[in-house]
């Protein structure tokens, strides 16, 4: 097996500009959000985002100027409210989104994971999402005679960022058991490179002993970098959970154009690791926090 | 399961946000499959209320995930781990969800708010003005609605601010497919079920039958037709008859609600 | 929950002559035995069948009269040789085949399960299998101008049997860690009913334990039966392999009508129950030697 | 890795199985992605053969299923648990396999056996006989031969018993496309790659690259060009100048599938 594991700034020296790149993200829930901040740090320009549902580092790269636009469900960071920076930019024009349904992404990136030009769909038939998106949905008829169907365009991301609880140095990565959102069951599939934080990186050995929980063989994977904690402040189960305080401290200023860029600079641009940034948000004493889940105290 | 839940009286005092979860609530049969997205700490306070009385064997799939999922009060969101804890089985997103949720097969109801909801059920979660590129608001985006809605399920809206502005003669985007331009313009794209009830903190709607056009069901206590008409962005129907009052919840589905169910109040924020 | 609990004979009632049944099999791994005996001993008639790649069941069924149409990519017991009743059968007219490939197959199984008209492939392109088969698989082109795909047409079995690790009574399946072939990964979402044996019915707590092993949600399935060793003589990991002597003894006599005869009556027929069963195929030592898997001795 | 297996004499004695595995393995290259299908006792030897000599990092999706097993030696079957014993990842057979094998994006190489094989590489496992619904005989099926030959695939067929039955001019059923017609009619329906080699008991056969007819490449030792040619339901095209003999496996290679690879001999049967 060839060896894929490397630093995060190399690997993420693989997005090019201009590239659409698939985010691991829901509201709060589990997104690669160290290659996010090394997004912003690398200062990529003019990237398309590709979200089932965007939350916080989709408002983080709209801030910074990183995303010009977005294929997405949805964009909200649910209780904690809606993305304002993502809303300003989508408001102004600098972000223009195509909003598909969950259905329709699932068949777009299916359609381009496997190759076929397209896949259907019957849902968000009706609706206004087509009449916008003429290029990627079409209504076709059924040749055998039933219910027409929404065609839905392959799609296939320059690059996927993906976040997992273990991998090993040849890029097969590993998911526990929990919620396998199609961020991460068929986001990387669909795209044309793979990059891949991991909590921790392990022997191959200890991948054979659950080889039903690998998600991704290292034959698609294209780089692979160990980052404890690299999904706060998103919840990665069971590992920690999202942090509210964190998350409630970026919405006080989301709207403050000076404070936003405040926010960036000491969380995004200062830190000089994965480590000083840990430090930063809290360190032991908030990971211990999280690492029970607010919900469970 | 309350032992008594069945002869309890109506309460006195109880919030909005009860009331609608009772309403709710009475939605879901015991045969029933729901499922709950985002943000929906009322249907989920509604699911557990019903499997707690009328509905034991109701199958919910907490946040389309986690099968029959045993939290131990409604957490901080409707979208995390906390919420499907000691599932039966977790539906994987891509693959199974389809087959379980985005077709109309499996999981026939399904609870959600909209920004913006028409006279013919039509919803929209998407932008707020006229130029879809540059809107005045942008909203958060369809996610699973304009699937749900296109795909068969039963949907019951909630609403906490019924006004003109929400409930509107016509949305300005279709995020999610209700009864279209009305009569058998759902039907003739195939579309089954659609919008079945609207809950907001002044009434109750259901559609017309033949029109598809929304129509007063009952009015909350203490609220009058004219009131809810003055807060409606288009001309309600309505019943034959006089329009009812809707039914206060028990004394037992607010114990149930305050001490079991979410005692954290999160069906408040 | 609703109780799903059933007896062999009871669930076995669900089917009708006539139906298409999906059956789980692979040449000689994981097919719900026990079921397809009953099938044969409630002397059902005109079924259709759908496998993946059909083994020993296909073979009984076929030699008992079960069965007269098949839609599958291949039916054999790979180094135990060809199926001789169902060739016989097929080259006899008795037995219609509707070949398919797997991609065709997925595609036909996956539009049932999501209730689409049809799913596009690009396997079995110039192929003569779409010539066999113009009712199923149509060549449409891409209404976005790229390469033509072959439209499958949905597909609904009427009824699957499936044979799992363990179940709950209210009809819950899991799985163990192993190969998930289509039989068990799309055949079940596709048909309007499902049957489940599996090798033991356990307490619903056992289930939450696991609950990314669950394979089938209880409300899908209709019917679910408790008999260990379900899927003697084909194999069940990590439980028991298959039975090699026992498929050598069916090979042996398979070509012979009267053999064949005699062995049905005395596998199938006699018995009185998985107990009895088990007996004649002898018993503990058998069992034994099978959950060792002859491979590893 | 046995140390010394570059510099190993070719063996003097060894099977046509052997033979047959030795060639194989040589088109097995350290980046590629192979798999295997049922009965295939020959391909798997060849894989676990290269990956002890030239291509260590040859990955290897045993049976469709394990994603780099380790299995002690060959089971007796190929589509069985023990082949793909302590693998890194079970690819599920609806989801995955379609991503990773039932498309033109991974895993390039497939070894299959087929009944009948044609000038043009086309190949039939179905029926034998002009009647579809009521063949001569009855064949396995394509299982999942229709797709790898479409979907971009290289193939390597294996053949033990070189004949005017199993090479014909033209398969009674095309249950895998190969060349089709020849020319570019494969090209024409947009389908990459196709059969790369024939190996059987007398020789070995390539595609000629205008025609994609069958071509020799190599004669077997101890075989003459006339005896394959005697053996083939076709005219074989030649190469230009001698045909060159086909280079038996080295004395390293036996030792590694006699000892490590496959003691208990499943490749003969």
């Amino acid at each position: 097996m060839k060896e894929k594991l490397t630093t995060i700034k190399q690997a993420i020296t693989l997005v090019n500009d201009g590239d659409i790149v698939a985010l691991q993200t829901m509201a709060t829930v589990a997104s690669p959000m160290a290659l996010v901040r090394e997004l912003i740090r690398q200062k990529k320009q003019n990237l398309g985002l590709v979200v089932l549902v965007g939350g916080i580092p989709v408002d983080w790269l709209a801030a910074a100027g990183v995303i010009d636009r977005l294929i997405g469900a949805a964009v909200t960071m649910e209780q904690f409210g809606l993305c304002q920076q993502y809303r300003q930019a989508v408001e102004q024009g600098r972000i223009r989104v195509e909003e598909i349904s969950e259905s329709v992404l699932n068949a777009r990136l299916g359609a381009g994971a496997r190759n076929l030009p397209f896949l259907p769909t019957r849902g968000a038939i009706g609706t206004d999402l087509m009449k916008e998106n003429p290029d990627n949905m079409k209504l076709i008829e059924d040749p055998f005679g039933g219910l027409p169907v929404i065609a839905c365009r392959a799609l296939n991301p320059d690059v996927a960022l993906i976040h997992a609880h273990r991998a090993d140095r040849f890029g097969n990565v590993q998911y526990e058991p929990t919620a396998i959102w199609p961020d991460i069951g068929i986001m990387p599939n669909a795209a044309k490179k793979v990059i891949v934080s991991a909590e921790e990186i392990v022997d191959t050995e200890v991948l054979r002993k659950n080889p039903d929980r690998t998600v991704l063989p290292g034959f698609i994977v294209d780089a692979v970098v160990e980052i404890p904690y690299g999904a706060h402040p998103t919840s990665f189960y069971p590992n920690y959970g999202y942090d509210s305080d964190f998350h409630r401290q970026w919405t006080a200023i989301s709207r403050d154009k000076d404070q936003v860029s405040d926010f960036l600079q000491k969380y995004v641009s200062t830190p000089v690791d994965q480590s000083d940034y840990l430090k930063l948000i809290g360190g032991k004493t908030v990971l211990k926090h999280l690492a029970r889940w607010e919900e469970e105290e | 399961m309350s032992a008594d839940w069945q002869n309890s009286p109506p309460a006195d005092e109880y919030s909005i946000e009860e009331l609608i979860i009772s309403v709710l609530a009475e939605q879901f049969r015991n045969d029933d499959q729901a499922t709950n997205g985002m943000g929906s700490f009322i249907p989920v306070a509604a699911f557990m209320l019903a499997r707690m009385t009328h509905a034991p064997d109701l199958i919910w799939l907490a946040g389309t995930v986690g099968l029959e999922p045993r939290p131990k009060r409604i957490p901080a969101s409707t979208l995390e781990a906390p919420l499907w804890k000691d599932s039966i089985m977790y539906i994987e997103q891509y693959g199974d969800a389809w087959h379980y949720l985005f077709s109309d097969r499996w999981i026939e109801k399904f609870c959600v708010g909209a920004a913006q909801l028409d006279q013919f059920g039509n919803a929209n979660n998407s932008v707020i003005g006229a130029d879809y590129h540059a809107p005045k608001v942008r909203l958060p985006g369809t996610a699973g609605l304009a699937d749900l809605c296109s795909l068969g399920k039963k949907l019951y809206y909630w609403n906490l601010n019924h006004s003109p502005k929400s409930l509107v003669e016509k949305v300005d985007f279709i995020s999610g497919a209700g009864y279209l331009d009305g009569h058998d313009t759902r039907d003739k794209l195939g579309l089954k079920n659609g919008p079945q009830l609207v809950v907001t903190n002044l009434a109750v709607m259901d559609f017309h039958k033949e029109s598809k056009r929304m129509q007063l069901k009952s009015v909350h206590p203490g609220i009058s037709v004219d009131e809810v008409q003055a807060a409606t962005g288009f001309e309600l129907l309505l019943p034959q008859g006089t329009v009812p009052e809707t039914a206060r919840p028990t004394e037992a589905q607010l114990g149930m609600i305050r001490e079991d169910i979410d005692p954290d109040g999160m069906r408040n924020k």
